[in-house]
């Protein structure tokens, strides 16, 4: 069962996130990384993370992909990408060092620990428990301050994607000299 | 109560520091502030100094360690202050005269831009000399040492605007450093051969130098001692340092500065005991000082430089008795000459004050019915300063001419009494052409506020009754007091053909003589004075340009020192060291330009030498396993 | 039969390659800062997993912290690539070479 | 688990899947009578027994209507938007306990289809993915009015979801789990709608917004952007978004009714035992619902930036603000004992009254000096 499910998920992902590189649309591109965080939920789930399946659920899918969305909508960049790379060699070598590191990671893997190697037994008992208990214990002060990390996030992406207000200057507002920007059609 | 020593120059710089952060806001009472300040320093004092009274003279020297500064190795240097009587006797006489000059100031530099900044500074500069003659080690001392230097420069150059007064302050801060200079090195000799910088141990060991080394270290001291005391030849600055306020002058006169130098040379007395040659040195260099500096004096025409002269003279008397081994009456000389000499020079900014700044001897004239207080603290310190019977002046300096005899110096001694002479000519003339016979300008000068003329009269009384303190050299308290520091005073009143009384007597007789040579040629009205000026112009020229001194120095220092800067500012540095760093500069350019085509500046190229990184990472951990 | 922690790290292993790529040649910033996310899914999976291999939850609670860093990392990130894209009317990352020599 | 366990869970979701589409159909002839009613008019009275089929012939209808694809759209996301909009309203569903369970083939057969222990999270989980029906749906339709629909729900149902997600997080603090029959198990003794009321408007306001429900309906707003981000759509894929709207506001009721009203609970008479709970659970959601339409047709619409302000400067600071106040409840009385507790909250009360008394006079007196 477990392996099945795993059999499915696994092409789907990795499926999910090549085509999310090929698409020439970011909304397309922006649905199958959805997609692949859905199999990552479920692989989650395979690990007995259960809390984390969902926290990736509501936070990478709910959250941050409609925030990708909204933005790629707001600005309407959703024009096709041209294909020409304008770097000379950039995509070659891209790939085939990707390639190599792929290559490489895997290999070190079958040699740390095994390629076939069956896991550890299941932690027993709720896994939100677990994952609570030590949140609130062990790492409390790194709790806390993820959420003074996100206090400061929240202040900082207001600050930079304000429209000029009340007479402060704005950064984003004033163009480079002789470089008109046009209106988005 | 000795404990709480550390109390006398914090008082001050806390002052000082409070000031200088907040002026704007404590301007108001800035004056009150600061002399509150001192004057509290000044009870501190006291209380201190009855503390040292109540024990046995034996024991009243005692180190108050306030913390560790410098710890490096072998070498110590302690922020630790020394309670004995030579320095009680010094810290009195600062913070004392100091207080008194400060309240005097209160009112002097009433309506000054720069109000709070100069008390700053006056605090400072108090808080610096406490430093100096609090200090228990030579590390100390400097930096008390260097901050009196620092603060008079300040205070000379006070009036910036002015380039006179700027170029005096330089010239205080410079001609100085010579002598600090010198003095360093002593120091730095005192360490490496006594291996300790803290006065009980160098001194301790004094005895055991060779004389040779001793010589070397007690000359380079004094070369600091002459610098800071304005002794031959490096006295140019102080008749400049006139071009600050006059406060600043008294202060620097009488109380702080200038006294440092006999300070140190009574201080370090072990070490120039250790070589005749040092304390030949000292007697000679004092007594030339004294003579040449009297003879300058009688040349002035600005009565604030009669004074400056007057106090390079005064300090010589100061080094010819410790040169003779007197120590306690060299300090008994300084306290006195605090005293008295503060006294005319308040009473000089007194009458400057009164004047809109005419200082000139030659315009002034007939002021003592117009202002009767600065006349009478003026004669009373004048006939001090002159060594007329039973004020202070008389006691120090014939207990000074007293010990020269005595030690069998008999040149020394009648040299002594040629400078008493002629200091008893030129201050009697200063009075004479400024408070008395008619005005010679159209002046309307007035009697000074309260706040100005208190201090006068309170130094004045000091300068009267002063000499209870040490009519005599054996007897006198203050002797006596400083004797466990300097060594008992000797008895040897046999040694000459001369009894003390007799000593006594010729003393006041020469200045009794050079008042009346001096009345009779500017006050009796049967000589025209300003004939025989004219008759004697080239002499009375040499005399007010103190035998020319200062520009022999100008002429054979300045001039090619000018000459030289000029060349390596416009050759030097423009060809040579521009040129280097221009030509390193355009190699690392061209070098550059090489190296920048490297940054494309497209952030997917340097993302892909990041991936190259990791991918080279992963396989050589594969690699490895 | 459960499924061998390896094949979760290989299946890691290579969305973390294919978000490398992305990364590398994508242009389009908003698709750059997506390949980015898939990084870092890729990693919190292979933190998982190891955390199951030990049979703890540290794993977890540092992929956590990671979701949480990517959450106030996107808001930023989309907040410059707004401000960028007023700026210079685009979001191509290639137009952005202020620091070019 | 062998193959009854598979074949039971079967037919509860068949069951549970008809009995929302059914469900569906009687809240749509529901609300259009009840509106009706409160608006002085007749409503759907044709089609069945009072109208009630109103909603079938509505659907066959749309049914066999040609689905139109405009030229504009980008077609696969535009079939896809519908279904992305209908499934996690479904799925949502599967964590709600509606039903305290019945004894078939020796086995319990709880009336819930998945009691997962993460529970909540999962309601959230399906919530948050709903945007994507009607972000996607008004994007793919390549017209400007459902891209103006899509971006505005998009910004409003991200903003509400932390108002639901505050209102979840009280409850959730306050019941000690997530799994939804326990917080059930919980309410034995006191629904949670009494010592989490905040809580429980909270959740509501946000949920209807949530929903598109009236009054936060701009996303379809029909005034402004004619239907908002379906503007485009017609046939099936309408009645897709028309149900799944529907099953949104079905299940937001039901996981309303787990959270505060007690879930199934209520009296169980010796009488089909199993029955009971199931009728219980249905009136109170029927109860929530009508509520939901009472409020639309009460309440006028918000307007856009209003209803921003509205989520985020009320809703998100009050639903902190009794988070933190749930937590105090929840721990103080473990700390410093209950009777201390309700001594310090006696004392604070009877201070703040005193104060209110006296602050009055304070003011008048300084107001006399007072120029």
């Amino acid at each position: 069962m477990d392996l099945i499910v795993f059999w499915i998920m696994a092409p789907v992902s990795v499926g999910a996130a090549v085509l999310m590189l090929l698409q020439r649309n970011a909304v397309y591109a922006a649905l199958f990384l959805v997609l692949n965080q859905f199999t990552l939920a479920v692989f989650f789930v395979l690990l007995d993370a259960h809390f984390l399946a969902a926290v990736q659920v509501i936070v990478y899918a709910g959250a941050i992909m409609v925030l990708f969305l909204f933005v790629i909508m707001f600005l309407g960049v959703d024009r096709r990408e041209a294909l020409v790379e304008p770097i000379r060699g950039q995509r070659g070598l891209a790939i085939g060092l990707g390639l190599l590191l792929a290559a490489g990671v895997v290999l070190a893997i079958g040699l740390g620990i095994g390629l076939a190697r069956a896991p550890g037994p299941a932690p027993g008992g709720d896994n939100i428990e677990a994952v609570a208990r030590v949140l609130f214990t062990d790492y409390v002060f790194p709790f806390e301050l993820t959420s003074i990390l996100l206090i400061i996030a929240a202040v900082a992406a207001m600050v930079l994607a304000r429209r000029k207000a009340r007479g402060l200057p704005d950064l984003a507002d004033e163009a480079p000299a002789g470089r008109e920007p046009e209106r988005v059609p | 109560m000795t404990d709480l020593i550390w109390l006398v120059p914090a008082l001050p710089l806390a002052g000082a520091v409070a000031l200088l952060l907040a002026g704007k806001p404590l301007r108001r009472i800035a004056g009150g502030l600061a002399s509150l300040l001192v004057g509290a320093s000044f009870v501190v004092s006291v209380l201190v100094l009855i503390d040292l009274l109540g024990v046995g003279a034996e024991e009243r020297t005692v180190a108050v360690k306030i913390f560790d500064w410098i710890s490096v190795g072998s070498f110590e240097a302690p922020v630790e202050l020394r309670v004995d009587p030579l320095s009680m006797v010094m810290a009195l006489t600062v913070t004392g005269v100091g207080f008194l000059i400060h309240v005097y100031s209160i009112d002097y530099m009433h309506g000054d831009p720069r109000y709070s900044r100069y008390f700053a500074y006056l605090n400072l500069f108090v808080a610096a000399m406490l430093t100096l003659v609090l200090a228990n080690n030579l590390v100390l001392l400097y930096v008390g040492w260097e901050g009196v230097g620092l603060c008079s420069y300040l205070l000379i150059a006070f009036w910036f605007e002015r380039r006179a007064a700027a170029d005096a302050g330089k010239k205080a801060f410079i001609v100085t450093r010579i002598g600090d200079t010198a003095m360093l090195i002593g120091i730095f000799l005192a360490f490496s051969t006594t291996g300790s910088v803290r006065f009980d141990e160098v001194f301790g060991a004094a005895g055991g130098l060779a004389s040779g080394t001793a010589t070397a270290i007690a000359l380079l001291l004094f070369a600091g001692a002459v610098g800071k005391s304005a002794q031959l030849p490096l006295h140019v600055w102080l008749p400049d340092a006139m071009e600050g306020p006059t406060p600043v002058s008294a202060l620097i006169h009488a109380a702080t500065m200038v006294t440092a130098g006999v300070y140190l040379v009574v201080r370090a007395h072990a070490i120039f005991e250790a070589s005749e040659v040092a304390l030949g040195v000292v007697a000679v260099v004092g007594i030339v000082t004294a003579v040449y500096a009297g003879l300058s004096a009688i040349g002035q025409d600005d009565l604030k430089r009669v004074l400056a002269y007057s106090t390079i003279s005064q300090l010589g008397y100061m080094f010819l008795a410790a040169g003779v081994g007197a120590y306690a009456v060299a300090i008994f000389h300084l306290v006195a000459h605090a005293f008295f000499k503060a006294l005319l020079f308040l009473s000089a900014g007194s009458v400057m004050h009164a004047t809109d700044g005419v200082i000139d001897v030659t315009r002034l004239g007939g002021l003592r019915r117009r202002m009767p207080v600065t006349a009478a603290s003026f004669a009373v310190g004048g006939l001090a300063l002159a060594g007329i019977p039973l004020l202070v002046g008389f006691f120090s300096k014939d207990q000074i001419l007293a010990a020269a005899y005595e030690a069998g110096r008999t040149g020394l001694w009648i040299t002594g009494l040629v400078a008493a002479f002629i200091t008893a000519i030129y201050i009697t003339r200063a009075y004479l052409l400024t408070f008395e016979g008619e005005p010679r300008s159209e002046l309307h000068p007035h009697e000074s506020p309260a706040l100005m003329s208190v201090p006068m009269a309170v130094l004045g009384v000091g300068a009267v009754l002063g000499g209870l303190l040490g009519a005599s050299a054996q007897t006198g308290r203050v002797q006596r007091f400083l004797g466990p520091v300097v060594g008992e005073p000797e008895a040897h009143a046999a040694a000459g053909a001369l009894s003390e009384v007799g000593l006594s007597v010729i003393a006041s007789a020469v200045a009794v003589g050079g008042i009346a040579l001096a009345w009779a040629l500017y006050g009796s009205g049967r000589v025209d004075w300003q004939a025989l000026r004219a008759r004697f112009g080239g002499a009375r020229r040499a005399l007010s340009r103190g035998f020319y001194v200062d520009d022999a120095y100008g002429a054979l220092l300045v001039t090619p020192g000018k000459a030289a800067a000029s060349f390596s500012a416009s050759v030097l540095d423009t060809r040579v060291v521009d040129g280097a760093v221009n030509g390193i500069g355009r190699a690392f350019v061209r070098l550059a330009g090489v190296g920048r085509r490297l940054q494309t500046g497209l952030v997917r190229t340097y993302a892909l030498a990041f991936l190259l990184g990791a991918a080279a990472l992963v396989l050589v951990l594969v690699v490895r396993t | 039969m459960r499924t061998p922690i390896a094949f979760f790290l290989v299946v890691s292993a290579l969305l973390f390659t294919i978000g490398t790529v992305g990364v590398l040649v994508r242009r389009n910033a908003l698709v750059i800062f997506m390949s980015i996310e898939l990084q870092l899914n890729a990693v919190n999976l292979t933190l998982i997993a190891f955390s199951r291999q030990l049979g703890e939850v540290n794993g977890q609670v540092l992929a956590f912290f990671s979701m949480v860093v990517a959450a106030a990392e996107v808001v930023v990130g989309l907040a410059i690539i707004v401000a960028i894209f007023r700026r210079r009317v685009s979001a191509n990352v290639d137009d952005i070479n202020l620091l070019r020599w | 688990m062998d193959w009854l366990d598979w074949v039971l869970l079967a037919a509860r979701v068949v069951l549970v899947f008809g009995a929302l589409i059914v469900s569906v159909m009687l809240a749509v002839w529901a609300e259009r009578k009840i509106v009706a009613d409160m608006q002085t008019r007749l409503g759907p009275r044709r089609a069945g027994p009072f109208g009630m089929l109103i909603t079938l012939a509505d659907g066959i209808k749309l049914f066999f209507k040609e689905g139109i694809t405009p030229t504009q759209v980008e077609r696969p996301v535009y079939i896809l938007a519908p279904v992305l909009s209908l499934v996690p309203a479904f799925l949502a569903f599967a964590v709600v306990p509606f039903g305290a369970g019945v004894e078939l083939f020796g086995r319990r057969v709880p009336f819930q289809l998945a009691d997962l222990n993460i529970g909540i999270l999962w309601v959230l989980a399906m919530g948050s993915l709903a945007v994507y029906g009607v972000v996607l749906a008004g994007w793919s339709s390549g017209s400007a009015y459902p891209l103006l629909g899509g971006i505005r729900s998009s910004a409003q149902m991200i903003s509400y979801e932390i108002g639901i997600a505050l209102g979840v997080v009280a409850v959730l603090m306050y019941s000690g789990t997530m799994r939804m029959s326990e917080i059930v198990a919980a309410q034995d003794r006191i629904w949670n709608i009494v010592p989490q009321f905040p809580a429980f408007l909270i959740f509501v306001t946000a949920a209807l917004a949530e929903t598109n429900r009236p009054p936060f309906d701009l996303p379809e707003a029909e005034t402004e952007l004619v239907a908002g981000y379906f503007t485009e759509y017609s046939g099936i894929r309408f009645a897709m978004f028309y149900l799944a709207e529907y099953i949104h506001t079905i299940t937001v009721a039901a996981v309303a009714v787990t959270l505060f009203l007690g879930g199934w609970r209520g009296p169980v008479f010796d009488f089909l035992p199993w029955l009971w709970p199931l009728l219980w659970f249905v009136l109170k959601v029927v109860a929530l619902i009508f509520v939901f339409v009472w409020v639309r047709a009460t309440i006028p619409r918000f307007r856009y930036d209003r209803l921003m302000s509205f989520g985020w400067k009320v809703l998100i600071p009050w639903g902190l603000v009794w988070v933190l106040a749930t937590g105090a409840i929840v721990v103080l009385p473990e700390e410093i004992g209950r009777d201390a507790l309700v001594r310090w909250v006696a004392i604070g009360a009877g201070v703040t009254l005193l104060l209110s008394l006296i602050a009055p006079l304070l003011t008048r007196g300084r107001a006399g000096t007072r120029p």
